[in-house]
C-alpha cells in the first residue's frame, strides 16, 4: 500500500507489504525491512530497519505526528494514496489562508497584551505575555498577518486553547 | 547540646523535598512533610513518616505560608526545619520565626540571610572585609539622575538589579544611556511585583566571564571551608540550566585564592550552614563578588560527587551544633560532575513549558550516574510550581568521560507524555564549543544549538517509522473493527506476543 | 595494533548486556545486540545500533549458539565480541570461534579459560605457581573407595565438586562417610546433565569462613594488578546474594598479601583482561584458593564504587591490546559499597521464581546509588533465563552509611507486578550480625531472617489500609453500575482529582 | 459500615464511615482519620493514617488480599458484615478438610518426583522438585496428609497451576 509523508517542504513516497510480521518498506527505489513494536503508550515505540535499531517518540493527531527521534523533532504528517486524493481535492476547493486564532498553549496568567487590533504584524512579534511555572511566555505570532482583534485583556488567567488574538 | 535531630519537617516539595528525607533517612531521623493540594499523591508526601495538608495549590496559600508550616511542625513535634531551595529558604523572617517557635532552623542565622538577601548590603558588607565587588553603585539608586551618573562613571553596558532580586527577576541589561530611564521603570515594576520592593542599584555589566561559585560549610563553632567550585555559566534568560565541578578554568592557585575569598564573605556574616559564593571570572582570572545564596543550591550534587560529601547529611549536623569532620586540607576534588536540570519544557517550541500527566519515566542509572527526581509514573506537571523536574548528574574519570556519560545517561532519560528539554542537552553534549570548555554566561545566545540542520537519516528514519505506524493502526482498527468483542488488550502487544509464541 | 574498537558484538541478554552497551556509549563505539525471540523488546535491543534475532527462547537454541553468534558478528561487521558473564562467558571453544573468525574475544585466552574452567587443572595450575588451595584431592576421584580414602586423610566434612562446576551445580556437602557414595552419585548426575561432564573432585568442606574474591586486571603486556576484594559470604544455595567491597575482616597487610597471591594465580595462566581470584578466609586469617572466574563477575560494580574505575571500559581497552592505565600503587580503595541482587523470587514463598509482567517499575537513585537493571515498564519476566533482574549498588563513605543508604534506596524501589526478594534484604540490612560484619558463608543458614515476629504496628495498619481499599471498591462498583456510561477512568484517580479541584 | 478482617488467627474488626474524601476508621475503640490513594495499579497504594504516610502494595483476590507493608507480608481476608454473616453459615456446612491438590506455582519441568502414592507427610516436607528460571525448587507439602496420587513423573514440562500430587 503506498503512503505519502509529508516533511517540512518534502513529500517522501512509501510503499508497505506485510511481510510476516515485519513490513517490507520500499522507499527511493530501496527496499528495507522493518519491525515496529510499541514498548509503551501513549508515544514509545522501537524499530528495527534493517537491523539498525531505532528508539522513537511518536504522537499522532489525526494524520499529523510529532516524531522525536535521538535530539531531532520533526513534524510530519501521512497520508495512504485515498486520503491524499481526497485532500488534494479539499485543498482546491479551500484555498489555506484567512483568519487564523492564535491559541493558549497552556493555561496560566495574561502579565501583557503587546498588539492592539489592526495592527500588521510579522512572524515571530510577540503577541501576548502568559506566565505560567514561575516563568513568563511570550506568544508569538506563527505568521505575518494583521491583527483582528485580541481576546484577552492583562491579568485575566486563561485555560490552554482559549483563543488570544486573531490573526488574517 | 544536641548531636542529632529526632524528627525533621521539609518545608518544601519536588526533587529537594525527596533529597532532603533521603538524607533524614539515612541518619534514620523521623520526617514529616508537608502538601498541597495538589501535591497529595507526590513523591515526597509517600517518602516521608508524617504528612500534613497545608492548603491550596497556590505557593502563595501553602508553601509560602509561614503560619501554616510553624502550625505542621508544632503538631507533629519536629525540632528542626529544613527549607530546600526556592519558596521560603532565604527568607529572614521564617528562619526568626522557627527560633521564635523553638525549632532549628536548618540554614544560618536570620541576621546572615537578611544581609546576604539585600543584594546592597550584601555588597557593602563583604566589600569592607575586603572582598572585590562587579564594579556598581554603592548603594541603592535614588533616581535617573543618578543612575546616570553612576553608568557614565562605571561605563557602558550597565545591569540594573533589585536589591531584593534573585532568578533573573527585576534585572535589565542596558547598552546604551538612552535605554536607562525605560530600564529602570521596567526593573522597578517587576522587583515590585515580584519582591514588593521596588529598590534597585547598578552594576558594570560584565562580558565574557564565566558564573563561578564556591561551595561553603561553616559550623556553629567558627571553622569555614570551601569544598571547591561549580562552573555554572550555561544559563538561559540568566536560569543556569548546567552546572559542572571543576569549572573548566579552573587552576589549584586561582581555586585557592577564590577559595579564601569566598570564606571570608562567608566570615564577614558569621555565617553558619552550607552556602554559595557567587563570583564572575574574567578571562584574566581576575573575579568579582556578585552574591551569596544563603541555602542549599539546586546545584549542589556536582559538589558532592567530586569531593564524596554529602552536603544535606553536613546541614544537618552542622544545624544540631556538631563540629565540621573535615578540615581545608581533607578536601580533595576527584573527577568531574555534571549535572543537567531537566524541565517540563519544549526546547523547540521557545521552551515554553509542557503541563500534562508523566505517564511513563524511565530513568537512566548505571556506573556513575544519579538522578535526584520526584518523577513518577502518572506524576502530573501543573502550572503551579516550577518546571524542572529532575535533575541529572554524572561523574567522570575526566571532564570528557562525563560529557559522554551524560551523553549516553540523556539518550536513557525517557518522560513519556509531556515536553522535555533533553534534546537540547544532547545538542549541547555535542557542541564544540561546549566540549572545549569555552564558556561565558553568553554562551547559550551566542551557540545556536537549536538551529543546526537536520540530519537527512533521521529524517528517513522519522518518515518510515511513522508510515509503518499509521499503516499498522489502519491495519488493527479495520480487524479491531471486525473482532470488536474479542479482546481489549493492546493489539500492539498482542501482536508481539503471537509472533513471539509462534517463533519460540 | 589497535588503540579501538569500531564496533563491538555482546553476546548477552539482560543487565549485563546493557551495562557493556553503555560502556561502548561511553567510548563512541558501535554496538551490536543478539536477541531471542522473547527478548525483541528487550532494553539491550533497543539500546543497541543494531539487533539481530539468534533464534527461540531457549537459551540452547539461541544464546548459547556460537555458529549463530559468529555469523552475527561477521554480517554486522562487529570486530569484537563481549561475552558478559554466564551463557559462553566461560566457553573456551566459543572464544575459540572468535580468534577464528578474526574476532576479538573480550576476555582472556581460551587456554587460561580453558585451564582454569577445570576445577582440579586450575588447583594443580596454582599450586605449582605456589598458591595454597583448599584442601582436597589432587586429581579428579576415579571412584568411591578413593574418594573414601580421600575423604578420611583430610578429614570430614568434605565436599563433592564437579570439576567442570559453577553455580552450586553439581555439589554436595557430605557430614558423614556414609553419605559419601549417595553425594558421589547426586553430584555425578547432576554434573553431567548441567554440563556434559561428570568429572568429580574432593575439597575439605572449611566452615566459618569467609568468601573473599580479589578482582585483576592484566594487559596484553604481562603488567597484573589486583583492585581489592569483595567480600560475597552472603549466598543462600552457593549463590551470591549480597556482595561489598572492603571486606569488614580486611586489613591493609592482609589485603596486600591476597592480593599478591591473587596476582601470582592470574600468572600462572598468563592471564589477560578482567578476572576474579576467589579465596575461603577463616577466623586466623588463612586463605585458600578457590577457583578463578575468566570473566567479568555479576558483582563488579562494589569494585567500581570503590576504586573509581569503570571495569568494563578497562575490558575494552584491554582487549583492544593498549597498556593498563594504572599501577598497583595508583589503586585506592575509597569507602564502601555493597550490592544486593535482585531476583524475581518470592521470599516469602521459598525463594520461588515470580514470573509476570513488571506494570510499573520505580528505581531509587539520588546520592551514592546506581542501579544496573534492564528493567522497563511493561517487561516480561519468564521462565527462561536467570530470575536477577537487577542490582542495586551503593556507596557510603563508611560501611554503616552504606547500610543506612540501602535500606533508603531499597525501601524506595518498587517493582508492580511480581513478587522479588527487595523484602528480604531490608531485613539483612536490620540484623544486627549483618550490621556488625559478622560473615561467613553459611550466615543465611545460621540467621533466620524471615521468620522474625511480626509488627503489629504494620499488622494493623494493613489490616486498616486493605478494608478501606475493600470499601472503596464496594462504594465505587456500587456508583459505576450506576453510572456505567458516565466514565472509563479509574473511580481512584478521579477521586483523587475531584477532591483536588473542589479544594483548590 | 463493619467490616471484618481475619489475619492470621485473629479477627479484627472495624467500622469505617465516609468523611468527605477521607474514611472516618474505628477499630479498638479509637477513631483515625484516613486518606488512600491508588498510586498506580495493579497495587500500589498510599495511605495517610491521621498523618502517618504508608506505602503498600495490595493484590486483591476476591475477599483474601496480599499486603506487603515495608519488609513485612501479611495475608488476610476482608468481609463485611454480610458477606461474614453468609460464609459463617456456608463453613458449618463444609468443614475444611479432606483432599488437597498440591499445583505447580510456576511452569516448569519436574526434575525429581520425591514421594508414592500412600506415603503420609509431615508439612514442609518436599514433595515435587521443579526446575525453572536455572534454579531448582522443592515444592513442599503445605499440611501434613498422606499421598493420594502423583500426577505428573520427572522429566514432564508442568504449566502454572497444574496439578503435582494430591494429599487427603
Amino acid at each position: 500500500m503506498k503512503y505519502y509523508v509529508e516533511i517540512n517542504d518534502e513529500t517522501i513516497e512509501l510503499d508497505i507489504t506485510e511481510r510476516g510480521d515485519k513490513l517490507a518498506i520500499s522507499i527511493g527505489g530501496r527496499e528495507l525491512l522493518v519491525d515496529v513494536r510499541e514498548i509503551n503508550a501513549p508515544s514509545l515505540y522501537s524499530m528495527l530497519m534493517d537491523n539498525q535499531s531505532y528508539e522513537l517518540f511518536i504522537d499522532a493527531q489525526g494524520d499529523s505526528y510529532n516524531v522525536l527521534v535521538n535530539d531531532e523533532l520533526f513534524r510530519l504528517k501521512v497520508q495512504d494514496e485515498w486520503a491524499r486524493r481526497l485532500s488534494n481535492i479539499q485543498s482546491r476547493a479551500h484555498p489555506a489562508e484567512g483568519e487564523l486564532q492564535v491559541k493558549a498553549p497552556m493555561p496560566g496568567a495574561v502579565v501583557a497584551v503587546e498588539v492592539t487590533p489592526g495592527e500588521t504584524v510579522k512572524r515571530g512579534k510577540g503577541l501576548v505575555i502568559l506566565s505560567a511555572m514561575k516563568m513568563e511566555n511570550a506568544i508569538k505570532a506563527p505568521r505575518d498577518g494583521t491583527v483582528k482583534s485580541v481576546e484577552v485583556t492583562a491579568g485575566q488567567t486563561v485555560q490552554q486553547g482559549q483563543t488570544l488574538v486573531v490573526l488574517e | 547540646m544536641l548531636t542529632s535531630f529526632r524528627k525533621v519537617m521539609v518545608a518544601n516539595r519536588g526533587e529537594i523535598a525527596v533529597r532532603v528525607l533521603r538524607a533524614c533517612e539515612e541518619l534514620g531521623i523521623g520526617t514529616v512533610a508537608v502538601y498541597s493540594d495538589v501535591d497529595r499523591n507526590a513523591l515526597h508526601v509517600r517518602y516521608a513518616d508524617e504528612a500534613y495538608n497545608i492548603g491550596p495549590a497556590s505557593a502563595r496559600e501553602s508553601y509560602l505560608r509561614i503560619d501554616k508550616l510553624i502550625d505542621v511542625a508544632r503538631r507533629s513535634g519536629a525540632d528542626a526545619i529544613h527549607p530546600g531551595y526556592g519558596f521560603l529558604a532565604e527568607n529572614a523572617e521564617f528562619a526568626r520565626a522557627c527560633q521564635e517557635a523553638g525549632l532549628t532552623f536548618i540554614g544560618p542565622s536570620p541576621e546572615a540571610i537578611h544581609v546576604m538577601g539585600d543584594k546592597v548590603m550584601a555588597r557593602q558588607t563583604v566589600q569592607a572585609a575586603g572582598v572585590t565587588v562587579v564594579p556598581g553603585s554603592d548603594g541603592p539608586v535614588s533616581g535617573e539622575p543618578e543612575a546616570i551618573d553612576i553608568a557614565e562613571r562605571i561605563g557602558l553596558p550597565v545591569v540594573v538589579k533589585a536589591t531584593a532580586g534573585g532568578g533573573g527577576k527585576g534585572m535589565r541589561v542596558v547598552h546604551r544611556l538612552d535605554e536607562l530611564p525605560a530600564a529602570l521603570r521596567a526593573a522597578a515594576n517587576e522587583a515590585g511585583a515580584a519582591f514588593g520592593d521596588s529598590t534597585l542599584y547598578l552594576e558594570k555589566y560584565l562580558e565574557n566571564v564565566r558564573h563561578v561559585e564556591f561551595q561553603i560549610l561553616a559550623d556553629r563553632h567558627g571553622n569555614v571551608i570551601h569544598l571547591g567550585e561549580r562552573e555554572c555559566s550555561i544559563q538561559r534568560r540568566h536560569q543556569k540550566m548546567l552546572e559542572e565541578s571543576p569549572s573548566p578554568a579552573m587552576d589549584p592557585r586561582l581555586r585557592e585564592r577564590m577559595g579564601e575569598v569566598a570564606v571570608k564573605a562567608a566570615k564577614s556574616v558569621n555565617y553558619e550552614n552550607a552556602g554559595t559564593v557567587e563570583f564572575l571570572l574574567d578571562k584574566d582570572k581576575k573575579f568579582y563578588f556578585l552574591e551569596m545564596n544563603t541555602r542549599l543550591q539546586v546545584e549542589h550534587p556536582v559538589t558532592e560527587m567530586v569531593t564524596g560529601i554529602d552536603l544535606v547529611i553536613e546541614q544537618l549536623r552542622i544545624a544540631a551544633g556538631r563540629r565540621l569532620r573535615y578540615r581545608q586540607r581533607d578536601i580533595q576534588v576527584k573527577g568531574c560532575a555534571i549535572e543537567c536540570r531537566i524541565s517540563a519544557e519544549d526546547p523547540f517550541n521557545d521552551f515554553l513549558p509542557s503541563i500534562g500527566v508523566i505517564t511513563n519515566v524511565y530513568e537512566p542509572s548505571g556506573p556513575g550516574v544519579r538522578v535526584d527526581s520526584a518523577v513518577f509514573d502518572g506524576m502530573e506537571v501543573t502550572i503551579y510550581y516550577d518546571p524542572m523536574i529532575a535533575k541529572l548528574i554524572v561523574w567522570g574519570e575526566t571532564r570528557g568521560q562525563a560529557i559522554l556519560r551524560m551523553r549516553r545517561a540523556l539518550r536513557e532519560f525517557k518522560l513519556l507524555g509531556i515536553r522535555t528539554n533533553l534534546p537540547f542537552f544532547l545538542r549541547l553534549m555535542d557542541s564544540p564549543s561546549f566540549i572545549a570548555g569555552r564558556l561565558d554566561t553568553a554562551f547559550l545566545e551566542k551557540v545556536p544549538l537549536l538551529q543546526q540542520d537536520e540530519n537527512s537519516v533521521l529524517k528517513e528514519v522519522a518518515a518510515i517509522a511513522t508510515a509503518a505506524i499509521a499503516h499498522r493502526s489502519k491495519i488493527i482498527s479495520a480487524s479491531r473493527n471486525q473482532n470488536a468483542h474479542k479482546t481489549d488488550h493492546s493489539p500492539w502487544r498482542t501482536a508481539g506476543r503471537r509472533s513471539a509464541m509462534r517463533e519460540g
